[in-house]
């Protein structure tokens, strides 16, 4: 039978401890309280509460200035930045923007280090969350590139529920086939035709319609100022005469429904 | 004939045999990749079994040699040894690295497919599959599996076949046990399959009337897709390349539109619909031509209307076409709208077909 | 039979009795006020780390999808505009930067100003909210706009109206709607509606989440002014404060996924 | 109840208590009820005692357990035959219908009513028993007892989420009452998107496990901060009972996987109300989207499911074995390291749907997860050397677990390979492997725990011989009907099939015999609790001779546990330096135990150790 020294020397290194732990535990303050490990009250000053405000406000300013700046290269000097620029740049102000509200706002930099961690933490899971189903994802095509593609472009079409119900009291139900978004076009193309009462007259109004709509949110969907995977789209907003000076198709008013 | 077999056997082939024994063929075929993927297998099956029976011994031999006894405690005994335990983590660890690597090799190899594979189409649906074949062909072979009918796709032997896969609705994946791999078959994307099945000298499952042997492999639908999730199998046979050549020709020939319809409904519709009367997730074709209808809707068709053969042509296209517009009482509105799937010929097949079930 | 009534400090937040901030004890099983303070904070973050992880999804459906299909992104991203998310960025912030004052007037017992504060941060939630719904969704989902929204005056006018006038319809301008329900008729990439899918649930998620915290900041407010909360006692306010930010911090990075980069 | 009121511990010091804050004492049992039945129910429904609400869960687990096990024999028994098709007189599914009050002749009706089962089996069993089990039934009596607390952090909070679990389960039952749900425990889209398109029961079915996610969440939080604050003074993070390490493991995980299955779900309830399509290739979406979604959850939650079984283990070992665990710091950073690598792995259960590329990373990352679990089971079978090792019923349960864990976890190793796993994938393999480890891992080592702790729990004995016989009938019914399904697998079984070839129907059969043995061992075991409840010796208060707190004090312990804040002085596995709280120094000869037994004595109420004076 060992004695206890001797026990004591072969569980060395073994964190379970044997002996009272006499000279870090103080009876009168079992948790340290007294050593300054609490980090409980702290009274931020108000000049620093206005200030991470104001250089959150001016952060929020540069960001959409970053957006529009890249707009107006375009407009005026045609330089098409790519595409990874804008995002990077608009990325890295909300990180710091996020990271003034966590130090200042949520009190990080004074608080508890245990409340980072556990935030650092979270955003090393939601990093490999993403990480990995980006890996997998973004790279199906690893051996054949056949594996990435669609076979049906928007998708392989649905019974697409038409929000009424039939006299036995079940869900009506049209058939899609292939992207909803094509069988929105034929759906209004149809209302159009329906309504002018000629098929040719519906496409034209249709087209005439799509250029008010295309040209007003600046999307216009082809030519060369289209979005790619490299390069970047200048767009103008809800307001279109902002970036443009003569926008077209706009002023004969009353142009649409209600005939 | 399981004895017979294992006597001659040393351990380690009788141990593969159990563990992989297909009823009526052995432990195998002998289909490309097949013994690269056991033999990683049994690696780990032998390595986990002496892990195993070292582990359990220790533990029932400490367990008796320690059992309590009254009035003494547990000898003294290192509580932990740091080079024990760091040997016990890396020496595994080793082996892991091993498994990987092999497991790795076997994969990419089942992945990439040689340049010289025939390339056959093949579709999942709830619930059945079918194969296009390089020249058009589908198979009107059909084989009873269970309660089910169920196709046989014809494969020559000793050539390299791939699949290119893609799902009518959801996901499936396609599994033949024999050829130890699966590939999950997604909706509106491709994967991939293929491999090169045995060459016919070792044993066969049987001979076609004309005196060919051939080899049959289960194929198994092994991602959950629905109601009849288990019925959906089909067959695989594996033949003589010439007579796989000669066999998809005669299929392509021109078929009378009934044999094309009947085609069809084996291929894409006998999972739902009978032919005999018998009752399945969609109504029965028998006597369906001159049969009244009532739907879902409240409207109904009489069977005057449905044996008007231009009235019948245009109900059973449109149900084809867009299943869900007219659900016969009774039955659920399950069917995917199968117009993608048929040419005209094919559907103006079923309709013809359909009007010779009496 | 021992018929001692079991009960225990902490079930006195319950009693009808209101304890105000000297009066406070902290939970019997805590050793003091101090160490519960420390604790709840700890659990709130803990609870801050899930809803980090629930918008996860969000991000990592945006992010996949914007890979997978970028046109259909930068087509969506499009159709809204900078001004109202920039504004309503700015609106959270500024309620942030309330919140944050709000429980630095509790500590210095300068209740009234925490009250005003409160209920300012409690007014920069509705009116994100209402923005949301008035000027973001509305047009969007249906077509109809808010006659205050500069956006109509760019439209041909169809004539209708609703409510008064409040509302003016612009035919063909509805229907950006997600998935299914997607039925805008002049969008020309074949994966539009998955756009409005990711928009709709993390705008929506994120105003659910805005609803909520002010929610919360009313029950604190409530708490303030019955003398609940006060320089050794402020756990709810620092708690709902916490929600506060991360609501906002949540937004910081929605604004300009959705509305600046494309 | 009434039978086991009223029972005034009388091992260790009866005094007045002098605790914390000048606390009401009560120094009755946390079980004695106070007035009528309607009090005493009352009393339950609002109770903020961690230990009643232990006992609820337990009572609620046990119930979803005999539910779930009940759906188990039912699908077995289906299998018992290859094929079912009515019009060929091969009738033994229609049985099936029945029990779901739904009859049909027809092939497709009835396969339907198999797949419900096997449903309702997969949900109930990982939602809403495995899950909560033991972190919320053994976890919530324990932790705070283990680590010297009162309760745990938030009292209030965690009777929350009791009552969100049990919102949680009504949602599920109303979805079997509505006709069940077949959409498999994984709700694969766009399977789940679709099916019973006009029905709501598979949003119901969603929405509760949705909520039983939150509970989930609320219970790890509250343990997160109930471990990091209320540890009892002198009690470092390396002198608390591996049990808590474990469980604190598990819950860091349910904290940060548990959200990502909330919003998967969420969106999933999307998809079916508005049909949203983020996951349904019918409009553009991705099916394997969601399956990266839901295993981010998902495969973590494999370990919330087994660390707690690995925890339970870590306490029985030492203290049937009256020896120190072996590597106790090696154990404890296992259950991190378990934790943290099962944030790195979930694409292996994808093997055969994602791309090649992260299938590879994900095989290779699996194999990490194998190592701090072999180190595990290592450590586990060293600490039985040299011990003192007594056959009691929580012992022969602890060497039931390491048997079937350790098949378990061998035969993750041919899944974690790449070109065996698409062998392997979805077959009645990995069923086999999961039940292994989920059942013969985390259940057998729940019911081990009941056993190890019943006596604190209820006050109660059970009938050792009894409870020894029914744990060999569980082993021998376990393995007959688990690993004849290694076979079926490799031999060719898919998963979830209704019917199947006849070539797998005898190892089918053999099977299904052996889940009736298990049957009959679990029947029995709740038989030997009950026995013990309405007739049990008086449980002494360290009827195992352990060291760990909850042996110091009465059993069952009082309202609060402890009469005074116990300080801790000596490892929770230090047998043979310590003198086990109630045991005579006579008949446990370590080197001081009779200055230890004289401590105790002059510690009258004291609970841990020897305190100074």
């Amino acid at each position: 039978m060992s004695t206890i020294n001797e026990h004591g020397q072969a569980v060395k290194g073994d964190a379970l401890v044997i002996q009272p732990v006499a000279s870090s535990f103080d009876e009168g303050d079992p948790h340290g309280f007294g050593k300054g490990h609490h980090h409980g009250h702290i009274i931020m000053s108000a000049t620093t509460l206005r200030m991470v405000l104001v250089v959150l406000l001016v952060f929020t300013v540069a960001t959409v200035a970053a957006a529009q700046f890249e707009m107006w290269a375009q407009s005026f000097f045609d330089i098409v930045l790519p595409r990874w620029v804008n995002v990077a740049v608009a990325l890295s102000i909300a990180t710091v923007k996020s990271a003034l509200v966590l130090l200042y706002f949520m009190q990080l930099r004074y608080d508890n280090p245990i409340n980072t961690i556990v935030f650092l933490f979270t955003l090393f899971a939601f990093a490999l969350f993403l990480g990995f189903t980006v890996l997998d994802l973004g790279h199906r095509d690893t051996i054949y590139s056949y594996k990435a593609g669609e076979v049906t472009p928007g998708g392989l079409g649905l019974n697409r529920r038409t929000g009424e119900r039939n006299e036995a009291g079940e869900v009506v139900t049209e058939t899609v086939t292939g992207s909803i978004v094509a069988f929105a076009r034929q759906k209004y193309l149809e209302r159009l035709a329906t309504e002018l009462g000629d098929m040719e007259l519906a496409r034209e109004e249709f087209a005439r319609r799509e250029a008010i709509f295309r040209h007003s949110h600046g999307a216009d969907g082809h030519g060369p100022s289209v979005s790619d995977n490299n390069h970047s789209r200048a767009r103008t907003g809800l307001t279109p005469d902002l970036y443009d000076a003569a926008p077209a198709g706009h002023g004969d008013g009353h142009g649409a429904a209600g005939h | 004939m399981t004895t017979d077999f294992f006597s001659n056997l040393t351990v380690a082939d009788a141990a593969h045999e159990y563990i992989f024994h297909r009823e009526g063929m052995g432990a195998v075929a002998t289909a490309n990749g097949v013994e690269a993927t056991d033999s990683i297998f049994m690696f780990i099956f032998w390595i986990s079994t002496v892990v195993f029976v070292a582990l359990m011994g220790a533990m029932v031999y400490w367990t008796f040699k320690y059992r309590r006894r009254p009035g003494t405690i547990a000898q003294a005994s290192p509580s932990h040894n740091t080079i024990l335990e760091l040997a016990w983590s890396i020496v595994p660890l080793g082996f892991f690295v091993y498994m990987f690597f092999e497991g790795f090799h076997g994969y990419i190899s089942r992945l990439v497919i040689p340049p010289d594979a025939i390339q056959l189409q093949l579709v999942g649906r709830k619930w059945s599959w079918s194969v296009t074949y390089p020249n058009g062909a589908e198979t009107p072979v059909q084989q009873k599996v269970g309660a089910s009918n169920v196709p046989v796709f014809y494969v020559p032997e000793d050539k390299p076949v791939m699949f290119r896969m893609v799902s009518a609705d959801v996901m499936h994946a396609f599994w033949v046990p024999d050829f130890r791999t699966k590939m999950d078959v997604l909706p509106n994307r491709y994967t991939a399959y293929w491999f090169k099945p045995e060459r016919l000298d070792v044993s066969s499952t049987g001979t076609l009337e004309d005196g060919t042997r051939y080899r049959d492999h289960f194929v198994f639908c092994a991602e959950y897709c629905g109601d009849m999730h288990s019925e959906m199998a089909a067959i695989i046979r594996v033949v003589p390349e010439a007579h796989y050549l000669a066999t998809i020709t005669k299929w392509n020939d021109a078929v009378d539109p009934v044999e094309l319809g009947r085609r069809q409904w084996a291929a894409k519709c006998a999972s739902c619909h009978t032919v005999d009367g018998g009752a399945n997730t969609g109504p029965t074709w028998k006597g369906l031509f001159g049969r009244g209808h009532s739907f879902t809707d409240g409207s109904s068709y009489t069977p005057e209307q449905m044996s008007n053969p231009e009235f019948f042509a245009n109900y059973i296209r449109e149900s084809i076409v867009d299943p869900g517009k007219r659900v016969v009482a009774g039955y659920p509105n399950q069917m995917p709208p199968m117009g993608g799937q048929l040419t005209e010929a094919q559907i103006n097949g079923i309709i013809e077909y359909i009007k010779t079930l009496k | 039979m021992t018929t001692v009534p079991i009960h225990d400090a902490a079930s006195h937040g319950t009693t009808k009795k209101v304890v105000t901030w000297r009066e406070y004890k902290a939970a019997q099983h805590f050793r003091n006020k101090e160490e519960e303070f420390d604790g709840v904070k700890l659990g709130m973050w803990l609870f801050l780390a899930t809803e980090v992880l629930l918008f996860s999804g969000l991000f990592c459906a945006y992010t996949i999808f914007r890979l997978l299909y970028p046109q259909a992104f930068a087509n969506g991203s499009s159709y809204l505009d900078w001004r109202w998310g920039g504004f309503n960025t700015v609106v959270l912030l500024i309620s942030s930067y309330t919140m944050a004052a709000s429980i630095r007037w509790v500590q210095l017992q300068q209740y009234a100003r925490a009250q005003a504060n409160l209920l300012f941060t409690i007014g920069c939630g509705g009116l994100f909210v209402l923005i949301k719904f008035l000027f973001e969704y509305t047009p969007k989902w249906s077509g109809w706009f808010f006659f205050l929204d500069p956006a109509l005056s760019h439209y041909p006018d169809s004539g209708q109206r609703a409510l008064g006038g409040l509302f003016h319809f612009v035919d063909g301008y509805g229907g950006k709607r997600p998935g299914e329900l997607f039925s805008y008729a002049f969008s020309s990439d074949p994966y539009e509606h998955l756009w409005w899918s990711v928009y709709y649930s993390a705008t929506g998620i994120h105003a659910t989440h805005v609803l909520i915290g002010m929610g919360l900041i009313f029950w604190v407010y409530l708490r303030v002014r019955k003398g609940m909360y006060g320089p050794t006692h402020y756990t709810g306010v620092e708690m709902a404060g916490l929600y506060w930010h991360l609501v906002d911090l949540i937004w910081i990075f929605l604004f300009p996924l959705l509305y600046l980069i494309h | 109840m009434a039978s086991i009121d009223n029972r005034n511990a009388n091992t260790i010091g009866a005094a007045a208590g002098h605790g914390h804050g000048g606390g009401h004492h009560d120094e009755g049992s946390y079980l004695s009820s106070r007035g009528g039945l309607i009090a005493t129910i009352w009393d339950w429904a609002t109770t903020i005692d961690h230990k009643k609400i232990g006992v609820m869960y337990l009572s609620a687990v046990l119930m979803m357990f005999f539910f779930g096990g009940v759906a188990a024999l039912a699908v077995r028994t289906e299998l018992l035959e290859p094929v079912r098709n009515p019009s060929e007189g091969v009738v033994t599914g229609q049985w099936l219908g029945s029990f779901l009050g739904v009859e049909s002749t027809n092939i497709a009706k009835n396969n339907q009513h198999y797949n419900r089962v096997f449903t309702l089996h997969g949900a109930i069993m990982v939602f809403m028993v495995i899950i909560p089990s033991v972190p919320a039934a053994l976890g919530n009596f324990f932790i705070p007892i283990l680590i010297g607390a009162k309760d745990v952090a938030f009292p209030r909070l965690n009777l929350l989420s009791w009552y969100i679990y049990v919102t949680g389960s009504i949602f599920g039952v109303l979805a079997i009452l509505l006709g069940g749900v077949d959409t498999g425990w994984t709700f694969y889209t766009p399977y789940s998107t679709t099916t019973d398109a006009d029905q709501m029961r598979v949003v119901y079915m969603v929405l509760a496990a949705f909520i039983l996610g939150f509970s989930s969440i609320l219970t790890g939080l509250n343990f997160v901060v109930t471990v990091h604050k209320l540890r009892a003074p002198g009690m470092g993070w390396f002198d608390m009972p591996l049990f808590v390490w474990a469980v604190y493991a598990t819950s860091i995980l349910q904290v940060l996987a548990t959200p990502v299955i909330g919003i998967t779900l969420l969106l999933l309830i999307f998809e079916r109300l508005f049909r949203v399509g983020i996951f349904d290739p019918g409009l553009g979406g991705d099916p394997v989207l969601f399956q990266h979604f839901f295993w981010f959850y998902s495969h973590p939650v494999v370990y919330v499911m087994i660390l707690p079984g690995m925890a339970i283990i870590n306490e029985i070992i030492p203290v049937h074995a009256h020896k120190k665990i072996f590597g106790y710091r090696s154990m404890a950073f296992a259950s991190l390291g378990i934790a943290a690598v099962s944030f790195l792995v979930w694409g292996h259960h994808m093997f055969t749907s994602e791309g090649e590329l992260a299938a590879t990373v994900f095989s290779a990352l699996t194999f990490l997860v194998a190592v701090p679990t072999a180190v595990k089971v290592f450590n586990w079978v060293g600490t039985l050397y040299k011990g003192s090792i007594s056959m009691t019923p929580p012992m022969v349960y602890a060497l039931m677990f390491l048997f079937l864990f350790t098949i378990g976890g061998l035969t993750g190793l041919p899944l974690a390979t790449l070109s065996t796993d698409m062998h392997l994938h979805d077959s009645y393999f990995v069923v086999a492997h999961f039940h292994y480890v989920m059942m013969g891992g985390t259940i057998i080592a729940f019911v081990g725990g009941l056993h190890h702790w019943w006596p604190k729990m209820f006050g109660r004995m059970y009938n050792n011989r009894a409870a020894i016989i029914f744990a060999l009938v569980q082993f021998v019914g376990f393995n007959v009907t688990f690993f004849t399904q290694f076979v079926l697998g490799t031999r060719g079984m898919p998963r979830r099939y209704a019917s199947y070839v006849d070539e797998f129907q005898l190892l089918h059969q053999i099977s299904t015999v052996g889940s009736y043995i298990l049957a009959v061992g679990f029947t029995g075991s709740l038989a030997v609790f009950v026995h013990s409840l309405l007739a049990g010796k008086k449980a002494p208060q360290n009827p195992w001779g352990g060291l760990t707190l909850e042996w110091h004090i009465e059993s069952p312990p009082t309202t609060h546990n402890f009469h005074k804040e116990p300080i801790v002085h000596h490892g929770p596995y230090d047998f043979d330096t310590v003198l086990p709280p109630g045991w005579d120094p006579e008949d446990y000869p370590v080197p001081n135990a009779r200055e230890q037994a004289a401590a105790y004595a002059r510690a009258a109420h004291s609970h841990v150790g020897h305190e100074k004076h």
